[in-house]
């Protein structure tokens, strides 16, 4: 709040109200407001430990900005100048120094780290939070599975400032498995006091206090409204962070989030709808930074178990039906990477995720829709997330009229977060319009989740070809061996079978977009989408 | 008077019943399944079944209900999965927010459609009573979030007059110490100036958005009730004995035209802690309101069951309230009872 | 009359605009008050007293308006003043006492502090005396314990009570002249007897004028000086009461003296001389048959006494509830009624007649006793499956109030014809309509009024469709609720002499409930006297009007209003 | 009501003294004159609409999106390229329609239970007492988010839910006119003539209670309206890609700040108006229907 602002509305009040003299502005106040920073999003955290029961996407920013980890990844500029982290370098955090070999891997652990209370940290802290990580099921046990991590027996504490991983099969992705944000270090004694039998990792505990040595501490929590942060001054496992102070305060209406950015009432704006992002970088008051959303993509799923999707040529006429470059404009406003219209249908390269040869073109839809067996068309749903309303409604709507044009007739079935996840994994939904990106950025992971026949509950189509499968086994192998020659011809293998079938059409590669403040520097982008406070810096 | 108190609480008994077997089973029926929500976005089906067993959502629906009531009977209201917390603190910490900004919409609509209602009815059929009649329909014939959005994009927006819309104080100020939950009495309490005009400039948008809604209703009542009581004997008596326009007006109309209106205050407060759930998204006011909201659309039911309760408590304290007051300005309801 | 007079109205005309243009309702009118003097100003509504009264004191609604004349109040040209000066004159100078006294106090305020309102308004006390004044003037106008009931709520008071704060109201500041519109109608015979003569000895000691607005002539007589008629917003005659009561010159006044029941004259006197000349109808004979058309023995009605806490009370309480919790409003009366004899039921408001006719007519249910019609015992079979027996259409009632009994949405028409169209056996819309217009020439109503609603005809009109609506099904016993209550003398006089044909052409048998002796004496042969729900006196009508034994019934015939002068030859007529 | 057909001379008259009267009270009232008004022309836009509409209201075209009000859109287009004029003059069907649903579907519910609660008293009085205070205890706007979201948001469920909330007020209105008719000399009377109490409450009393509840019906039907643009606002409203003011508002709300005042504010502005035009004519109504203003 500029002085400026502040007197102006202080007058209008008196006049309104009638009040007694304004108070004056205290200079306390003006030093406390720069050493602050301020930022606003559309939902808050419900749960400050990502091991918690449900805990939300906002939860995870919390676990990442207050608990360390072993080892972080290392940074790289961006073609349009913003930062982001390098997949593959890793630098160290609560670990100063690993050697891997290939039955292990040891850290050596930082002597002074300490957690917020005072306690040092040792390699017991380290096992005791691993062993928590794959016990305690749900999500985070799901995540460390995903990189081999899966019984307590790897984990073994050396001394108190050693701790080794042992493998227990050759998996290329288990040391970045590591540096994500499920495997943090949390505060083993302080937790164990507050556990029960019935809550054996003291998870209720670990809710809504904060028992780890990260680089901020939550100060206040206002479930729904505010968060507030301050700076563990104490913090030895990286550069300490410029920013003293952090408010974080959850605005539902878009509208005014927007305003309060422009107004430069707020310092960081999170999470704004598309329209309004290419806006303000348009008007140039305030930094908007874009980056494409590593391992993510936006598509239209195709029930492929139960008709009448589960016919190919039909799947490929809805393919040649989608109105890409119309959603690019009235829904992405230009800010995404488009999936269609590339040369072939073929895998250009060994990128995910890359461009399909589709392309609008009705008379080509309308032909294989008479070849597929329909030539006076169907009638279906086509269903989306309400949480994801902002893009989901109008590419809908967009949709909807253009699959109109051959015949398709389609009802749209709007959604609650709530039992979006429900009716996801009931499979049945004939027509979907969805997005997925996962955290480790390797095609193979990708297509484990998507496409593979386990039929995981990403796997949205339910769709299972054996060949598939077998494309994605033999590239998860080649990469573990990093025998590049396997590993082309699979990951080729698999890329083109999924649009030559088109089980799920990709429309578009969607970016994070933030907006900041001019005196605001080192924002960086990280594979989980959220904001990492401490390499921020407030001019 | 206690026996009219006892007499209205042996009344609202039943329907408090009503009230949590209604919720019970609208919560129910929301279409969400709550622990797929919370197994989150890649969880496995045996995963969901694992939480839905912790939730303990697999028993029949009479067991559920009889565990719910069980808690209900010990004051333990469950714990919210939204936010986290347990929905009781969840309700202490959000209940006054709401309370603050509906009880001030309410005075400060009283404040303005009281005499609007009594200006129209001492001259009806002049323009004054059309203009007044006017004016109050154009403020309820708006929704209510449309009122709230044009105010912030009117004066905080262009004009910047107002505060930012971000909930009940700015950022750097943390809230006074929780002796009633109201910022503007807890900052009066903790004698902090600074603090009570800016709580005070943070409530002025949302409370004008509130009371612009409810003034039409209020102001259509009073002119109504009044018009009644003016043409009644006792004014022409009073008139008739040379009494001042004044007594005649405020100390003999005016008392008998407020019965009516205070039994439709009971009305409007509901009406508007149900409008107070689109003031408080769009003014992120950290109200009861959006948290019931959130839950419902998260088909998260401790919330939703205990913000109802809490209604229906607050519905029926409301009701004695103006039953009370009833009392106290008619003495013939006094006298019966 | 020498002196100036204290108010001196000339040329009145008050003007209303309404839905249909301009109405006139008083025009070019002369009243004037001597200082001291009675003036009484009878007319029957609808003749424009009560808007001359609100002239003077200038508190016509909005629509009204003074078009001409003048109207001076000791001196002052009260058209002229200003509001402000107005609202001196009213309550110090001027003030009025009304109708329905209940209805006229503020509801919600103390007695008490209503009177101290006009007391500090007029700077008749200062705020540490104007309770001891206050309190004063309840003893002036015979409060009982006036300290205590200085607090009391007007809905706690009797309306006679309620009369005497109105008074104390309107005498609070010594005024010189005080205008009473109708104070008395509504009250019973003999709290009318108290309060006017205590608003005559009031007036009487502090030397004031008083203006008696009233319908009923012998009220006018007893209590006043002069006596002004007044017929559709006209004068028709001014002279003394003597003068207008032994002589009276206008036809007008004349009318009006003859319709006025009164002891000593036939049923037939009532109607202006002309109507007396139309030809009696044909009478049926007095059946010979003497077994009693109904017989009530020991009829009891209780209820339970008010006040929502005695339902918790029993909530609570075991064993059965005392005695004394439940109210009688019948107390074991017993009488009959023979084929073709009217018997009159006679008593005050809240003596009970109404339950008791509301029983006979077994729309509400007795506690107990017997009620025998033509040998049947009808008492036992419950009022809602009454309805849809054959003997309903036996026993009708006529109304009160007839606007009460008329269904707003309904015409004249469809009201007469329900009854028929239930009951009456007579199918076909146009045989319906056929039966509603030889009905309405029986009770006498032009058919064209047939397509009306109620409340576009007068109360006569509406009386009379009530009655029709009775008739519609032949009944043989006929109750009727203060039939004429509500109407004004000339058109009472009217309906009375209809009811008397119909008994006769159509031989029923009338049970005529009154709280008017006169109209009683008129028309039935045996009359019951009730009190407080039981019957005091019953028996032949001129033995018990004349010679009553119950000495409640010489109360009740004492505190009728009829002029006693002695027949001096025609007393000079005053200006 | 009656059945006697009189001769058709006679009921022209009384057709006559109703326009007469309703004619007087609108020359005296200039503002319940401009509310018949604007009903009228919303009574047109809702029957006549979609077929005087300038461009098909579903169509979108993104080269045309978010374009200001022209000669060629009035109203301006919105996020896919529609054009909005034709969108609001289409809602209008659904809006209205929603509106008169709800509010019929109340009168039947609430305003009936209300006049046999009043009539009969006793254990109907208590049972239809005991519901409106159930009801009476949610706050109305959640009770309405309950059903919906419980039932899903079709418009059946809006119209069930906006019911729903206002039964209470029905009823207790309904209660109250009955209570005071019960005694009445006319049902006297009516039982005398051999009604029976169900023909007397349908025929004589629910007559007779008609105009107030006629007053209270156009209340109600601005608030159907609103409920259900508060219910899009918060997600729960009609589906896409319907026209329907709440939806359209809501969705316009977002692009109000960036600049885009048009999409919402037409929307608005139709609701605004046709919630107006419905209370001033509830106000209207009332002197028309006061018993005390027929002088």
């Amino acid at each position: 709040m500029k002085r400026r602002d502040f007197l102006k509305s202080v007058t209008a009040v008196a006049a309104g109200t009638a009040l007694p003299a304004p108070a004056i502005w205290s200079p306390a106040k003006a030093q406390s407001r720069q050493e602050t920073l301020l930022f606003v999003t559309e939902s808050g955290p419900n749960n400050f430990d990502i091991h918690g029961v449900g805990t939300n996407r906002p939860g995870y920013e919390v676990s990442w900005n207050c608990y360390d980890r072993l080892m972080s990844h290392g940074k790289k500029t961006l073609a349009d100048g913003t930062e982001s982290y390098d997949r593959d370098t890793f630098t160290p955090e609560l670990a100063e120094e690993w050697t891997a070999s290939d039955k292990s891997i040891t850290f050596k652990l930082r002597k002074n780290a300490t957690f917020h209370d005072g306690t040092a940290i040792t390699a017991k802290d380290v096992k005791w939070s691993f062993d928590r990580a794959v016990t305690v099921g749900g999500f985070p046990t799901f995540q460390m599975k995903a990189g081999s991590l899966e019984k307590p027996e790897q984990f073994v504490v050396v001394d108190d400032h050693t701790f080794r991983v042992d493998f227990i099969r050759k998996d290329n992705l288990t040391i970045p498995d590591l540096a994500v944000i499920v495997p943090g270090i949390y505060h083993a004694q302080l937790i164990q006091k507050h556990a029960n039998e019935k809550d054996p990792w003291g998870l209720e505990y670990t809710k809504n206090n904060i028992a780890g040595g990260g680089a901020y501490k939550v100060a206040r929590w206002q479930p729904g409204s505010e968060v507030v942060y301050e700076r563990n001054d104490a913090w030895k496992s990286g550069p300490l962070p410029k920013v003293r102070r952090i408010v974080w305060r959850i605005v539902p209406s878009s509208g005014n989030r927007r305003a309060l950015i422009e107004r430069g009432d707020a310092d960081i704006s999170f999470d704004l709808p598309n329209k309004d992002f290419a806006e303000l970088r348009q008007i140039g008051k305030v930094r908007v930074a874009s980056t494409p959303i590593g391992n993510g993509i936006w598509y239209l799923g195709l029930n492929c178990k139960n008709p009448p999707f589960n016919n190919v040529k039909l799947r490929q006429a809805i393919a040649y039906a989608i109105p890409y470059q119309k959603i690019m404009d009235a829904v992405m406003f230009g800010l995404a990477n488009p999936m269609y219209g590339g040369k072939t249908n073929t895998a250009s390269n060994l990128t995910w995720p890359q461009q399909h040869g589709y392309n609008t073109d009705i008379a080509k839809a309308k032909q294989l829709m008479a070849e597929a067996g329909f030539p006076n068309g169907l009638e279906t749903t086509l269903s989306f997330d309400l949480g994801f309303g902002v893009i989901g409604e109008p590419l809908c709507v967009l949709v909807q009229e253009s699959l109109n044009q051959i015949g398709i007739k389609t009802t749209i079935n709007k959604i609650p977060g709530a039992n979006w996840r429900n009716e996801l994994l009931k499979k049945e939904l004939p027509m979907i319009v969805n997005t997925f990106s996962g955290w480790l950025d390797y095609p193979e992971y990708f297509f484990f989740w998507s496409y593979h026949g386990q039929n995981a509950v990403f796997n949205t189509m339910s769709y299972q070809d054996k060949a598939m499968d077998a494309y994605i086994d033999a590239a998860r192998t080649a990469a573990a061996e990093n025998d590049s020659a396997a590993y082309d011809k699979n990951v080729r293998g698999f890329v083109n079978k999924a649009f030559a079938e088109v089980p799920r059409i990709p429309l578009f590669q969607p970016y994070l977009n933030v907006a900041m403040q001019k005196n605001i520097s080192g924002y960086r982008y990280w594979f989980h989408r959220q904001l990492d406070y401490r390499s921020l810096a407030k001019a | 008077m206690l026996r009219m108190i006892l007499q209205r609480l042996m009344i609202a008994v039943p329907s408090l019943i009503g009230v949590v077997i209604v919720t019970f089973l609208l919560t129910r029926a929301l279409p969400g399944d709550t622990a797929a929500y919370f197994a989150g976005p890649a969880a496995t089906q045996e995963a969901i079944d694992q939480i839905r067993v912790k939730l303990g959502l697999d028993k029949p629906l009479i067991v559920q209900f009889g565990r719910y009531v069980q808690d209900l009977a010990r004051g333990e209201l469950g714990m919210s999965l939204t936010t986290g917390q347990p929905v009781a603190t969840d309700i202490r910490t959000r209940l006054p927010a709401s309370a603050e900004l509906t009880l001030l919409g309410l005075i400060v609509s009283m404040v303005i459609a009281v005499p609007l209602g009594i200006f129209a009815a001492t001259r009806p059929g002049s323009m004054v009573d059309h203009l007044c009649r006017v004016i109050a329909t154009a403020g309820v014939s708006l929704p209510v979030f449309f009122t709230g959005l044009i105010l912030v994009y009117v004066f905080y927006y262009l004009l910047g007059l107002a505060p930012a819309p971000l909930g009940r104080l700015d950022i750097f100020f943390s809230p006074p110490p929780q002796v009633t939950g109201f910022f503007l009495i807890d900052s009066l309490i903790a004698g902090d100036g600074d603090m009570f005009l800016a709580s005070l400039k943070q409530l002025i948008l949302p409370v004008l958005t509130l009371a612009i809604f409810s003034i039409a209703p209020i102001a259509r009542m009073t002119r109504a009730s009044m018009l009644a009581v003016l043409a009644s004997d006792f004014i022409r008596t009073a008139r008739a004995s040379g009494l001042s326009p004044k007594t005649v007006i405020v100390t003999y109309a005016f008392r008998n035209a407020m019965l009516p209106v205070i039994t439709t205050l009971g009305m409007v407060f509901s009406f508007l802690l149900g409008a107070n759930v689109l003031v408080e998204k769009v003014f992120a006011w950290p109200g009861i309101g959006s948290y019931a909201v959130e839950a419902l659309v998260a088909s998260d039911f401790a919330p939703v069951q205990g913000f109802v309760l809490t209604m229906a408590v607050m519905y029926v304290v409301l009701n004695l309230l103006i039953d009370i007051l009833y009392g106290v300005v008619d003495p013939r309801v006094r006298i019966e009872a | 009359m020498t002196t100036l007079p204290l108010l001196d109205i000339r040329d009145l005309t008050v003007e209303f605009s309404t839905r249909r243009g301009i109405v006139c309702a008083v025009e070019r009118i002369d009243v004037s008050v001597g200082k001291g003097e009675t003036l009484a100003i009878v007319g029957e509504s609808g003749s424009g007293k009560s808007v001359t009264s609100y002239a003077v004191m200038r508190i016509l609604d909005r629509a009204g308006c003074i078009a001409e004349g003048t109207i001076t109040f000791s001196g002052i040209d009260l058209r002229a003043a200003s509001e402000s000066d107005m609202r001196n004159l009213r309550g110090r100078e001027i003030s009025m006492i009304f109708q329905n006294p209940r209805a006229a106090l503020n509801p919600i305020r103390k007695v008490g502090h209503q009177i101290e309102d006009v007391l500090m308004q007029h700077a008749q006390a200062g705020s540490q005396d104007v309770t001891a004044k206050a309190i004063e003037l309840l003893e002036q106008v015979r409060i009982a314990r006036p300290r205590e009931r200085y607090h009391a709520y007007p809905f706690e008071l009797s309306g006679g009570m309620c009369q005497r704060i109105v008074i104390a109201l309107a005498l609070a500041c010594r005024p010189q002249l005080l205008i009473a519109d109708e104070p008395t109608t509504g009250l019973d015979v003999t709290t009318q007897k108290t309060v006017m003569e205590l608003v005559v000895e009031l007036t009487r000691q502090r030397g004031m004028s008083t203006i008696l607005i009233t319908h009923d002539l012998g009220l006018a007589a007893t209590y006043c000086d002069r006596v002004t008629v007044m017929e559709k917003g006209h004068i028709v005659e001014t002279a003394t009461a003597r003068a207008i009561f032994t002589a009276p010159e206008h036809a007008y006044t004349r009318r009006l003296m003859r319709a006025t029941p009164r002891p000593g004259v036939s049923l037939r006197d009532l109607l202006p001389e002309d109507a007396i000349a139309r030809p009696t109808a044909q009478v049926l004979p007095i059946a010979a048959d003497k077994t009693p058309l109904l017989v009530v023995e020991k009829l009891v009605k209780e209820y339970p006494s008010q006040g929502a806490s005695r339902s918790l009370a029993n909530l609570f309480r075991r064993g059965p509830a005392p005695e004394s919790e439940t109210f009688r409003a019948v107390d074991g009366i017993s009488f009959s009624i023979g084929r073709g004899e009217s018997v009159g039921l006679v008593g005050e408001s809240g003596c009970g007649k109404s339950t008791t006719s509301t029983m006979i007519m077994r729309l509400t249910d007795a506690t107990s006793g017997l009620i025998q019609f033509d040998g049947a015992d009808i008492g036992t079979i419950p009022a809602k499956s009454f309805a849809r027996l054959a003997i309903r259409k036996r026993i009708q009632m006529v109304f009160q109030d007839a606007t009460d009994s008329l269904n707003p949405r309904f015409t004249a028409a469809r009201a007469i014809a329900d009854p028929i169209l239930r009951l009456g056996g007579i199918k076909g819309r146009n045989a319906v309509r056929a039966r509603c217009e030889v009905l309405a020439r029986q009770v006498g109503l032009p058919l064209d009024l047939l397509d009306r609603f109620p409340h576009q005809l007068s109360g006569g009109q509406k009386a009379r469709v009530g009655i029709a609506r009775a008739i519609a099904l032949h009944p043989e016993l006929m109750i009727l609720d203060e039939p004429t209550a509500a109407l004004d003398v000339s058109v009472q006089a009217v309906v009375l002499n209809l009811l008397q044909e119909l008994k006769e052409t159509l031989g029923m048998s009338y049970l005529f409930v009154s709280h008017d002796l006169n109209v009683v004496r008129l028309l039935c042969d045996r009359v019951l006297v009730m009190r407080a729900g039981r019957i005091v006196e019953q028996g032949p009508t001129n033995q018990v009007l004349h010679a009553p034994e119950a000495d409640y019934t010489r109360e009740l015939l004492a505190a009728i209003p009829h002029p006693t002068f002695e027949p001096e030859s025609n007393h000079a007529r005053s200006a | 009501m009656s059945e006697l057909a009189v001769p058709s001379g006679r009921p022209a008259r009384g057709l006559m003294a109703l326009l007469h009267h309703a004619r007087y009270v609108l020359s005296e009232n200039p503002v319940t004159a401009f509310a018949f008004g604007l009903f009228l022309l919303i009574i047109t836009a809702a029957v006549f609409g979609p077929l005087i509409v300038p461009y098909d209201p579903y169509a979108s075209n993104t080269a045309m999106a978010l374009k200001p009000p022209s000669m060629a859109h009035w109203f301006g287009t919105d996020q896919l390229g529609r054009d909005i004029f034709s969108r609001v003059v289409v809602a209008t069907q659904l809006d209205i329609f929603i509106a008169v649903a709800s509010v019929v579907l109340v009168f039947l519910m609430g305003g009936l239970a209300g006049v046999a609660a009043g009539f009969f008293g006793g254990w109907t009085d208590r049972i239809v007492g005991r519901i409106a205070d159930t009801i009476m205890a949610f706050p109305l706007f959640v009770l309405a988010m309950g059903i919906v979201a419980a039932l899903g948001n079709t418009v059946e469920n809006i119209i069930l839910a906006t019911a729903i909330v206002n039964f209470p007020l029905y009823a207790r209105i309904a209660r109250a006119e009955a209570n005071v008719r019960r005694e009445a000399g006319f049902v006297m009377a009516a039982r005398l003539s051999g009604n029976g109490d169900g023909r007397i409450v349908l025929t004589q009393v629910l007559p007779n209670i008609m105009p107030i509840m006629v007053v209270q019906m156009s209340l109600t039907m601005g608030y159907a309206i609103l409920n259900a643009a508060g219910l899009s606002f918060i997600g729960l409203g009609v589906r896409a890609p319907t026209a329907e003011w709440g939806i359209m508002v809501a969705e316009g709300a977002a692009f109000m700040v960036s600049g885009e005042w048009w999409i919402a504010f037409f929307p608005g502005a139709a609701l605004m108006v046709s919630v107006f035009c419905f209370n001033l004519l509830g106000d209207g109504l009332r002197d028309i229907v006061d018993p005390q203003r027929r002088t």
